[in-house]
């Protein structure tokens, strides 16, 4: 399973818990065990089936590039952050 | 066929200095920027600006402009698409397509001084100018704000009545100015602050700055009568130019090519779009192509900033140097748009440490100043400036020498950073000790006024997309085409990664950057990517032509493919040999010519680390700040060409160097930008700096075959910081506040 | 740029009678250093500009001991400087005129326009004040002199009359025993406007260590560049030491009396005042003992 | 229309004719009306450099000269520096030791240098710097151009003795050329 961790500003819906075992091969796997466990939370992560802009998400230390059809591993650690660009 | 090494431990082309490719062209005159472009019939356009920093534009007249003679075209946003709530990925982000059109033509709102009004276009420059001053504006001032900390009181002048703080896809109830609220927490803070020896938190702010390329924004449109759109432009990015334009003016993606030419200077200013739909839509109306060249006053007052900020920033940690625990607030501006660079900020202020407890709030907030950009390292630098501070007052009342403080509690392999993800191999530490081994920090620094100072930074290599291609010709030559429009030699530094993959010479690949139609998608030049993520394209580009030339040189020596090795740019098996030259000659002979591409989007993080050391000298009755001697260390993963990588450090230096002493955008009583001139922006000049001593660290990164970590960004991170401890030094002053110009500086030193 | 005609006088006469019949509408383009970028930015108007460098009289720098120097308005600050007889005799006008922009505006820039420019920070004009610096006009009703002190009237403002042009400008001889130095203080090294600029005349006693004679003179510390004369006057026979310079210093800091701009505050300009005075003394002293 | 004005002059060696606006600026004419767009507008008001010529062989803004005043005068710009078949030592020099990133203002300097070093081609550190000040750099921080200009001069003077020594068209000379 899956860590996902809880960004603390979504852990009001949470009830504060910061991290999660989630089950899913796909980071929309994800998201729906999430949604499942904590309603509200797939809007926050995203709309229309992708991630929500400015929104980015980390899979093992890696920007995921597939959006909701990110590979994620049974041992992987998920992180939610912004979205960042460059100079 | 054998797998080409991934790690050859002797490279021939690689860490070599070879003349950049396109090195002639611009010593001559003769590389085409994007001011340079000359079409028959070509048009002039320019744009009409807010004199206000915050207005209701309640009409606009054009009819005296468009009967000036020699007017072909006059535009407002009115002829433009309405385009409410759109979002777009531009690859590097997202964005809201109504504020990017907002942004690029007023709406209904003039939001900073030098916001874009309407625009005309005439048969030359002069005439467009004059045809300006008869275009009728109506405005209803309103009070303007450029302070974030003002913009974020209740009272505060609201720039916009459709933006809500979002709190990473939470939004709130009311309109605010506040756009944004990130926050990140690690560890139980309060108790780890309540288990220190010593706590330091301090209150810093800095000005906006510009990026300050000397290249102004250019553009040229042509709108075909076929309906088809040319856009000629100096940009960071081609593709999301052609992206941005595309969805502003609501036309197909393949109807717009973006044709890039040599760029002046971006340093993260030339992503946004400003003159690409403008020029275009003059040029629907008119049926000519249309050229829009800022001026300089236009540059600043109309583009970049990046963001000035408050901040305060809080660190505790043990008696014998332990950091305990962190806490960071961070209020950036985002001008007149929201969507700054607070993200990376938060992410980036405390990530050269590991904090056991750290807590970051960060607000994206909107006021009177055009829609900051990014800017090198973007959010890092004022960020470090607070932490750095923080760090060097405690290493220094608890004792510890600054680069032992930093050792012992260095990010490394294995940390979790405070915004959650842990870091694989980094060269932080290396950074640290090379400083330390240098000359500079074990020379003794004599003389009265004098001080030396020390920090270090962080910056991401962002991955994203990049395409490339390459053709074999049969003089052993290979023709790359890439899509990253290059600022600063990358044409060079990605040409070797090829060169090296085929065994061949640096000056055997003939790379071109070209435009929208002739090569696969690619990301901007930004992020500090190019060398890396198009260096990892051009050498899968290689892989994929060596894969296909090992193929026919079995043709030839009718054997199986499988026995062909490519080593060193020769072809053999067994018993027989050739060179790549020899090979290319006989593709003809064996089915025609070979062909590589590749498209890659790499995810895997790099990070770049940087430590510098300054010395000053403070005269003690101007408060001038003069720097004399400057060490920029930083872990390039591996350098592809050192030269171009200590021409980033020494650059980024300057900039730092410049941001910490002078820069800053002034405004006056309006909120308008009072200094907007080279003039009185006062960027460094040669006589303003001594040599930028340059110590490249090696860590190679273990997600890139060659060890690239991209080098842009980082080194503009450490100097303000390290700028404030070496004044310190000089003085006896700690200055929390940027620029520290000579009057503020001369004002702190009297108390 | 609006349109304008271009007009080349070669002749003093010739621009007098251009410059009248257009009246304020009319402009001199010496270096053209200020004058293009003001008709760029909208910040001066002219129907008709007068190129005056191809007239001799405005391009002719001639100097001897004896006679001391006439400097043509329009000769560019390069010459200035790179003139080793002239640099020796007025080193206080070569400190400017090698410190006015770049190498490139110095090319074109020229004293007589930087005067006429009547900037209150122009780097040039306190040099010319504590120089003795006169100033010969030509215009419609003939040729006058007023002297470089009281040329600038206001910003951007001073004593030319419709018609009127600046020919040239008259110093007096070097004096025994006397020197002067030029010093500006701005953020970078270069490039910059002056935030505050302090010229200072010396003539010592032959043996070298008592000031006979001074003059000092500021820029950037009021609307119009400003004669320090109390410090000026207060240095007449006090031993030439550290002491007495911060004295003057002092003195030229109380007259001062400069705004708050984004160039710098009216208290730190004031102290600047102060300090440049001391700092351009000591200089002007080192140099008058040769 | 507005009024033109004829002006005949000297550019990069070569009698060149043409007709400008007074309000044309020299930089104005050179790119648009000569199609010499070596030199690069990064200002328009004499802060950056980028437009530098040289006008009787003093280095100037040439967004500072209005185009009718080069009646009669001798211009050299970025475009006059390199010989037929080979570059410029400074020129060289710049690309060897990768003294250009973006490359805008490089023309600028390259013009400002040549200036310099015809005058004196062993500056020290400080008298480069202090005569480039008025070039503004916004990718280098200066470090690699200042290298560059001085090597630049050594091998000017290194090639003024090599000239002064040996005949015209000598094998030594010939080398040079190839070589380069």
């Amino acid at each position: 399973m899956a860590t996902v961790f809880i960004p603390t500003q979504w852990r009001d819906l949470t009830a504060d818990v910061e991290s999660v075992e989630i089950e899913g091969a796909t980071l929309r796997e994800i998201a729906r065990g999430l949604e499942a466990r904590f309603p509200g939370i797939a809007e926050r992560l995203g709309d229309d089936g992708g991630i929500a802009a400015g929104v980015a998400v980390s899979i093992d230390g890696a920007i995921a590039s597939r959006g909701m059809l990110a590979p994620v591993g049974p041992q992987s650690e998920i992180h939610f952050l912004p979205a960042i660009g460059g100079g | 066929m054998a797998q080409a090494e991934s790690h050859p431990r002797k490279y021939k082309v690689i860490g070599t200095r070879p003349v950049r490719h396109d090195g002639a062209d611009k010593v001559t005159g003769r590389a085409i920027y994007g001011a340079d472009l000359r079409l028959n019939g070509m048009v002039h356009g320019k744009i009409l600006r807010s004199p206000h920093a915050h207005a209701v534009i309640k009409s606009i007249d054009t009819s005296a402009a468009a009967k000036l003679p020699g007017v072909v075209a006059v535009t407002t946003s009115a002829d433009f698409p309405d385009l409410q709530d759109k979002i777009a990925d531009l690859g590097e982000g997202a964005v809201n397509l109504a504020h990017l059109g907002a942004n690029v033509l007023a709406h209904g709102k003039a939001l900073y001084k030098g916001h874009a009004v309407a625009a005309v276009a005439a048969t030359s420059p002069h005439v467009a100018q004059e045809a300006l001053s008869l275009i009728k504006v109506e405005y209803e001032p309103l009070p303007a704000v450029t302070w974030v900390l003002d913009a974020m009181k209740d009272d505060a002048p609201l720039l916009h009545d459709d933006v809500y703080t979002k709190s990473m896809g939470k939004k709130a109830d009311k309109p605010s100015n506040i756009a944004a609220h990130i926050h990140f927490e690690k560890g139980d803070v309060e108790d780890a602050f309540a288990g220190s020896d010593l706590v330091v938190e301090r209150e810093f702010k800095t000005a906006s700055v510009h990026q300050g390329y000397i290249e102004p924004h250019v553009s040229t449109a042509l709108w075909n009568q076929d309906g088809h759109l040319t856009i000629w432009t100096s940009t960071q990015g081609s593709f999301t130019a052609r992206q941005q334009t595309a969805e502003l003016l609501q036309v197909p993606i393949s109807q717009v090519t973006v044709v890039p030419c040599e760029i002046g200077g971006g340093f993260g200013g030339k992503i946004a779009v400003y003159l690409e739909p403008v020029a275009a839509m003059l040029s629907r109306k008119c049926g000519r192509p249309v050229k829009m060249v800022m001026s300089r006053d236009e540059v600043f007052e109309a583009t970049g900033p990046t963001p000035g900020s408050s901040m305060r920033v809080k660190i505790g940690a043990t008696k014998d140097g332990k950091l305990t625990a962190g806490e960071a607030w961070l209020a950036y501006d985002a001008g007149a748009f929201p969507g700054g660079v607070i993200g990376p900020g938060c992410m980036c202020v405390f990530s050269c440490y590991e904090f056991p407890a750290a807590r970051v709030d960060g607000y994206d907030v909107l006021d009177n100043k055009p829609k900051t950009q990014a800017y090198r390292a973007p959010g890092a630098t004022q960020a470090a400036f607070a932490c750095e501070s923080v760090i060097d007052e405690l290493a220094e009342k608890l004792g510890i020498d600054p680069i032992e403080f930093r050792l012992k509690n260095a990010a490394k392999e294995g940390t979790r950073r405070v915004d959650g993800p842990v870091y694989p191999r980094v060269g932080f530490i290396e950074t640290l000790e090379a400083a330390k081994a240098s000359d500079h920090w074990k020379s003794p620094l004599e003389g009265k006024n004098r001080g030396r100072g020390i920090a270090s930074g962080y910056w991401f290599n962002i991955g994203l997309k990049s395409s490339a291609a390459a053709n074999v010709n049969p003089d052993g030559t290979v023709s790359l085409l890439e899509g990253s429009t290059d600022i600063g030699g990358t044409r060079t530094s990605v040409a070797m990664q090829l060169a090296e993959t085929l065994g061949i010479t640096a000056e055997a690949v003939h790379p071109k950057v070209v435009d929208t139609d002739s090569v696969g998608y690619t990301d901007v030049t930004g992020g500090s990517r190019v060398t890396f993520a198009t260096g990892l394209a051009a050498y899968e580009v290689g892989r994929d032509i060596l894969r296909q030339m090992c193929e026919r040189a079995a043709i030839l020596w009718e054997c199986d493919a499988a026995e062909v090795e490519s080593v060193d740019g020769e072809f053999k098996t067994k018993d027989k040999r050739m060179t790549f030259a020899e090979l290319a000659g006989k593709l003809s002979q064996t089915g025609g010519p070979v062909v590589g591409r590749a498209t890659v989007n790499p995810e895997g993080p790099t990070n770049g680390f940087g430590t510098h050391i300054v010395d000053v000298e403070v005269d003690p009755d101007t408060a001038k700040v003069t720097v004399l001697r400057y060490t920029a260390i930083q872990d390039a993963g591996k350098a592809i060409h050192p030269s171009y990588v200590e021409g980033q450090m020494q650059g980024g230096a300057v900039q730092g160097i410049g941001w910490a002493l002078n820069e800053e955008y002034v405004f006056d009583g309006e909120g308008r930008m009072a200094n907007a001139s080279y003039l009185d922006y006062r960027m460094p000049t040669a006589l303003d700096v001594p040599h930028i001593d340059t110590i490249i660290v090696e860590v190679p990164n273990p997600a890139h075959p060659y060890g690239v970590r991209g080098v842009g960004e980082t080194p503009i991170v450490p100097p303000p910081a390290a700028m404030a401890v070496a004044v310190y030094h000089a003085t006896g002053v700690r200055m929390q506040e940027l620029p520290m110009s000579p009057p503020k500086l001369w004002a702190a030193m009297q108390k | 740029m609006k349109e304008f005609e271009f007009q080349s006088a070669t002749t003093v006469d010739e621009a007098v009678s251009l410059l009248a019949a257009k009246g304020d509408q009319a402009r001199v383009l010496t270096g053209g250093t200020d004058l293009i970028v003001q008709l760029r930015e909208g910040l001066r108007s002219a129907d008709l500009v007068v190129d005056v460098k191809k007239i001799p009289e405005l391009m002719t720098m001639s100097f001897s001991p004896e006679q001391g120097l006439r400097l043509g308005a329009a000769v560019p600050c390069h010459r200035i400087y790179g003139d080793k007889d002239v640099a020796v005799a007025y080193p206080g006008l070569a400190d400017a005129a090698r410190i006015i922009g770049g190498w490139q505006i110095q090319s074109r820039a020229s004293v007589g326009g930087n005067l006429c420019n009547s900037s209150p920070a122009a780097d040039s004009i306190p040099p010319l004040v504590v120089h003795d610096a006169v100033c010969h006009l030509a215009g419609p009703g003939g040729r006058r002199t007023v002297k470089a002190s009281e040329f600038c009237t206001a910003p951007g403002k001073n004593v030319l009359q419709r018609g009127e042009l600046l020919v040239s400008l008259e110093f007096p001889p070097p004096a025994e025993h006397a020197s002067s130095a030029y010093m500006r203080f701005i953020p970078r090294n270069e490039m910059d406007i002056a935030v505050v600029g302090a010229a200072s005349w010396v003539q010592l006693t032959a043996a070298g260590d008592t000031i006979e004679k001074a003059s000092i003179a500021l820029a950037a510390v009021a609307p119009t560049p400003l004669a320090a004369t109390e410090a000026s006057s207060f240095l007449a026979g006090k031993p030439a030491t550290s002491e007495t310079f911060a004295k003057a210093g002092e003195l030229a800091s109380q007259v001062a009396r400069p705004i708050s701009d984004k160039r710098g505050t009216s208290e730190y300009r004031k102290h600047l005042a102060g300090v440049l005075t001391q700092r351009t003394l000591a200089i002007a002293v080192e140099r008058a003992r040769g | 229309m507005a009024k033109k004005t004829h002006v005949a002059t000297t550019i990069n060696g070569e009698p060149m004719e043409f007709l400008c606006e007074a309000r044309q600026s020299l930089l104005e004419v050179l790119r648009d009306n000569l199609a010499m767009t070596g030199s690069k507008e990064g200002c328009n008001n004499g802060n950056c450099g980028a437009c530098t010529v040289l006008l009787d062989g003093q280095p100037v803004d040439s967004c500072l000269v209005l185009a009718v005043e080069a009646e009669g005068a001798e211009i050299t710009t970025v475009e006059g520096i390199a010989d037929d078949s080979r570059l410029h030592p400074i020129q060289q020099c710049f690309l060897e030791e990768a003294a250009l990133q973006c490359g805008v203002c490089t023309p600028g300097f390259i013009v400002t240098a040549k200036a310099l070093l015809d005058r004196n081609p062993t500056p020290s550190e400080h008298e480069i710097r202090f005569q480039l000040a008025g070039n503004l750099c916004r990718c280098t921080g200066y470090d690699k151009i200042i290298r560059a200009v001085q090597d630049a001069g050594k091998r000017m003077a290194a090639e003024a003795r090599g000239a002064s020594t040996t005949t015209n068209g000598s094998p030594a000379r010939q080398q040079q050329k190839q070589a380069t």
